[in-house]
């Protein structure tokens, strides 16, 4: 599984004007990028990802915004944008991507040197493919709560627990881990981070068919498994906090309008195909959801400018994740009501991609759920933004 | 209105005790479940079983071997067999008994009124519609649960009159789709030569029978909204979350009361249009307040259902819990025999106004 | 201001088929009512209600749900539905009505034979006219915490306390009161019923001037205000208790279709002058409000014909008050929407009391708060209908 | 565009802070409950005031005496003024220098930049309306605060011309009506042969100069909600029910950041608009920026206020409390230079779109 880490990129991005940045990028992405795998209607699973996961390796752009001197591109946030864009813009799936996103950016600023230099290589090459080990069955919403626990014995930790919507944990082999170390503390201070071979005994993984017929979901059983404790990152019983502050990179993920966008132009082709575009009333349904898909764009642009400057995002990106992923359901709503009966096909109609709206819809259902559920990013907004009490 | 409901309290309440044994409310799904993406996607034996007890000739007269009663009767069914998400085509072969008794074909209304045949009526062109165009070579979609019919029936155009052909189901050109509940769609292309004319105009029958399929699929959505709701107050009063019962957060609360509400406006509108309908309305009435219920069911079904999903959290996106089931099955049947768009515009075309 | 109680009614109205029965209603109501106070836009004052008042006293027909032997009509449950019915269908005002929809009720079911022979002929004269204080500046949703107090002294209860969105005290010579009379006890028992002389002195009434600039609730200061301890109405410090028995009247009043069925014959109206009523994504909206509005009537016949079987409604009658008040305020949203910039004038279009957009906008505000606030039924809803804990 | 922002938001600073000097967003509303149903409805003072600060001249040339800012300054300052409930007809009279400019009228545009004569435009015949028919005979409409003008502006076609007459509002025939907030809207029924011809030509400037009257309203409109937000998020962090802050009830603090997000994605929107008008944008792009503004404005404005009025509770329908202000303020402005529905419909037409 192991590639070439000497990356093909040559030309010094850092030193590009924008508009050239994104053309270089966008030239690179329409000549490699799989065409068949353009926005996928399902999660893609590692071995149909793979080929345009190392393409990536190969390319040196798997990890734009880690530091030049971790392999990374070192791109200001600004480039990171247009790249980040360029990617939606034509439709790439999201790959396996923890390894980047999370568990990089958590070694690169909490990990020991032994850390970085056994485990950044390894993503940035592609050899190993991560998942997170964060909610449990009982820890959903209130994550806080977990009881997967690791007792140190001798060099190793013993972890036994459950954990649960583990995405595309049946395509990993390393995952990062939310433990208990101490019962005895306030819960969110006897939490730490372990990252652990999934190859280790005692690792049961077990996917979970969703609404969808879908395994992108797992859970993941760990019964007497030892990991080194070499392998634990940071502080013991610290992990909260670092948990926490990774978790800022997924809410403006996910308050980013490309659901919402792709669903939206998808609506179109379906009505036109339903012969419902030209009526009045549909027009007037279809103008509400775009007002607000461009005026949430609007909104998205005022956090993205934040990122521009380098500022870091306060507790308020959590307005995006709400009104993108309900303006994704809205839409999607909107789609099966006027699919007359194709709103209960389970494949896309007339084996047509672009016309499945059964599959939009059940995409979009968990979007309010995932990520911290809206009703928990609605308590967010409430207490640490507008600071209700209680 | 009210009256008569009072006077068929009894007949409803027996109906409902009769729908559990087929379809438990509270049972298991396992039967449910197994039948998924099997075809035809439903048991032929509870099909014969629901002929039994009488179910398919619910509303056909007596003389022609129904069981005389009425609407109000065959949405309480409906909505039984909804909670208890019983797959098998009992409004489609409502309908065909319909048809059937008015072709006075007693060969084929019989082995379809005690279960032994699957009868199904293929009048849809297109998608989204309750209008029976009758187009001779016309592709004849969406047939619910197609792949277990023994026959069809084709209404076809001739004139201003509305002929009824059966056909053999064995020999057919029928193609399946599966839909999101594990079922069968299908899509006839009939080759009419093959098939015996059994009547000469079925024109008025088939519109009204269509109607009758629109209201008690409205009954159907009311049990699975009703269904999907009572499972997540269970949900609220039992899952824990920050150390205290979910059903304790006062949003959570809140958004159940709303769900009530909309549980019990579609109630009220599926029983006040059955009883319309039971009082013998014709035309623009009977179409009004099928409608009216129809509209209601969809609108407030689907909300109920998609927020019923939300209420239970990562493990209402499972297939293995059962709460998915009821949303699937929504999916399917919330726009067959008109979505709430058209049913809106009807209604609003049809229903004189009080303007003061 | 004293009418002769010889009511005029001689026909047997028990005895009539309701049919018959609805016949002479409309007739006389037609006959009686004065055709400029039809559907007013503001709540009347008793200056320009009293006429009709004291023509139904004459009529006898003031308390129609009354026991015969307490001077009322006797009527069964299923005509005093009627009647209600073609009050409303003619747009009749309501009247100052509280004597006879609550206090009379208390005081047959719980007033002594003194009680009720001063005040009940009284009230079917039309000498007494009342009005209720029950909330406080600082008890509004939490009614309970009332802390108005009555202290015995002598033969007299000493009031002291102030009441908030007294309707009509203006206009009223009498008050049934709620006031605290054990302080030590737990909040909701320590409430009695008082009735209370409002030329009694020191008794202030200030009115309040609402959104509409209208006057129609006041404030009640009570400033050692002596009342007779034989006006004490039960038992003392059980008041709560009959409170909310009689509550469940208001309930279903707040739930009836007539102020969202009136607001929307207005919007047709408006929508005719505005130009936009042959405008398809205005008939689509107009028709949700509509199939909202008839599905509205569906489920309050459903309480209706519980009523006129003689069953008591249970807490559920809250789902009627939520879904009517708030299709209320989307109908008048509506009218605003539409009305360009009549949506901001203060007095009806053109001199037309049916085309006045903003009156009927700035009144169906208050509909979700008063009468137990919307949030408060979906509590009621939760606990007691869902039986959800907390 | 975020470039361009962060240049000027010194001058949107000072802009803003001059603001809070006239209508002041923390001070009290005496003067405004003072002005109430006083005719004409606003204080002449405060309207020289406004004048002397450079704000009626603040998107007008520097060569034409105006202060050469755009439209991020003119949506920060109506903002303000929104929040602090100003009643004078600054964005009306804004559209006159707008007019009076292109007019080359250095009389009359030197009075009204300082402040010294209120000159309207009574450009309006019908409600809900951005279009200029400029019928010279028709009645002009919804002119606000018109009681108090000096001098009034009519467009006047001819043929594909829009030629500019001024009229002394001394000896018009004018009618006032109240409005919600205490103002005064008036119909002119114009006598032209009494008035001056000033320009041959203002067709191009009218469409441009209602456009950023429409923009600077829903500017108005953010001021509006975002301070009655305010006001109510006081009130729920104070009030005590059932022994609670009301603040802590679960299913409020939910609408409360719900109301929270609309505020947000308006002051997205409206400033998004500001600079891309501010970039030099014309025809479409131009208005579509606009539409898109005031709708967003209207819609989550309207939300927003009769949301703050619930939250108040019965205190929120007291005309002495001030939350109700703000409603009754948004009851008028909300449909001045298009209704919701109006922009939408113009957005739709004139936006494309990127289909994939």
């Amino acid at each position: 599984m192991a590639v070439s880490i000497a990356p093909k990129e040559t030309a010094d991005l850092s030193a590009m004007e924008d508009e050239a940045f994104r053309a270089h990028v966008r030239q690179w992405i329409e000549a490699n990028y799989p065409s068949e795998l353009r926005n996928p209607p399902k999660r893609l699973h590692w071995d149909e990802n793979k080929p345009w996961y190392f393409k990536l390796a190969e390319k040196g752009w798997l990890c734009p915004g880690w530091p030049r001197q971790f392999g990374g591109l070192g791109l200001a946030p600004a480039k990171q944008i247009i790249f980040t864009e360029e990617v939606e813009r034509h439709g790439c799936a999201r790959t396996n991507d923890h390894g980047i996103v999370m568990v990089g950016p958590l070694l690169i600023n909490h990990g020991t040197d032994a850390q970085q230099q056994e485990f950044l290589p390894k993503i940035l090459n592609g050899e190993h493919v991560w998942c997170q080990g964060y909610s449990e069955p009982n820890a959903g919403s209130d994550l806080a709560a977990l009881r997967t626990e690791a007792v140190l014995d001798g060099d190793d930790y013993v972890v036994n627990g459950q954990k649960i919507w583990t995405t595309l944990a049946s395509d990993a082999n390393w995952c990062f881990l939310l433990v208990r170390t101490d019962k005895n503390a306030k819960k969110q201070e006897g939490i730490s981070f372990l990252l652990v071979d999934m190859a280790t005994p005692g690792i049961t993984v077990k996917p979970i068919i969703n609404l969808e017929y879908h395994d992108e979901f797992c859970e993941v059983f760990f019964d007497n498994v030892r990991v080194p404790a070499k392998n634990l990152v940071g502080t013991p019983n610290r992990g909260w906090d670092m948990a926490k502050a990774l978790l800022s990179f997924e809410r403006i993920y996910l308050g980013s309008p490309r659901l919402s966008a792709y669903a939206f132009a998808r609506l179109r082709q379906l009505a036109e195909r339903m012969g419902v575009w030209e009526e009045a009333t549909f027009q007037d349904t279809y103008g509400r959801l775009r007002l607000d898909l461009e005026d949430l764009k609007s909104l998205y642009g005022t956090f993205v400018d934040k990122l521009r400057r380098g500022e870091t995002l306060g507790a308020d990106v959590s307005m995006l994740k709400v009104f993108q992923t309900e303006l994704f359901q809205r839409i999607t709503d909107t789609m099966l009501e006027i699919a007359g009966e194709n709103a209960g096909l389970l494949e896309p109609m007339e084996g047509n991609r672009n016309l499945n709206p059964t599959g939009q819809y059940i995409q979009a259902r968990p979007a309010t759920i995932y990520g911290g559920s809206n009703e928990i990013q609605r308590n967010i907004l409430s207490k640490n933004v507008l600071g209700l009490p209680g | 209105m009210s009256q008569a409901l009072d006077d068929r309290s009894e007949s409803i309440r027996m109906i409902r005790d009769s729908a559990g044994a087929v379809a438990p409310r509270d049972g298991d799904t396992k039967r449910v479940r197994a039948l998924r993406f099997v075809e035809p996607g439903f048991s032929r034996d509870v099909f014969a079983e629901m002929g039994a007890l009488g179910w398919i000739g619910l509303a056909a007269p007596e003389a022609a071997g129904g069981s005389g009663l009425g609407m109000s009767e065959a949405v309480a069914l409906t909505e039984e067999l909804g909670a208890g998400l019983a797959p098998e085509p009992l409004i489609p072969a409502m309908l065909s008994a319909r048809l059937l008794a008015a072709a006075e074909d007693k060969a084929l209304l019989g082995g379809l009124l005690d279960g032994s045949k699957v009868v199904l009526t293929a009048w849809q062109e297109k998608a989204d519609s309750i209008a029976v165009p009758g187009t001779g070579d016309a592709p004849r979609m969406f047939i619910p649960q197609a792949g277990g019919a023994d026959a069809f029936l084709l209404p076809v155009r001739e004139g201003n009159r509305i002929a009824l052909v059966a056909l053999e189901a064995a020999g057919s050109d029928l193609v399946l789709e599966k839909t999101m509940d594990g079922g069968f769609v299908g899509t006839l292309r009939a080759d009419l030569s093959r098939g015996s004319r059994i009547a000469d105009d079925v024109g008025a029958v088939v519109e009204q029978a269509i109607d009758e399929a629109a209201l008690a699929t409205a009954g159907h959505m009311l049990g699975l909204m009703e269904k999907a709701f009572e499972l997540t107050l269970g949900y609220l009063k039992t899952r824990q979350q920050f150390g205290r019962i979910i059903g304790t957060f006062q949003s959570l609360q809140h958004r159940a009361a709303d769900l009530k509400i909309h549980v019990s406006l579609t109630r009220a509108a599926v029983e006040s249009a059955a009883a319309v309908l039971d009082d013998g309305a014709t035309g623009a009435v009977r179409q009004a307040a099928v409608s009216k219920a129809k509209h209601r069911a969809v609108e407030s079904g689907m909300y109920v259902l998609r927020q019923c999903i939300q209420l239970h959290g990562g493990i209402g996106y499972t297939d293995e819990y059962d709460v998915g089931l009821y949303l699937r099955r929504g999916m399917v049947i919330m726009n067959q025999y008109g979505a709430a768009a058209l049913h809106r515009r009807r209604f609003m075309a049809l229903a004189p106004e009080d303007v003061e």
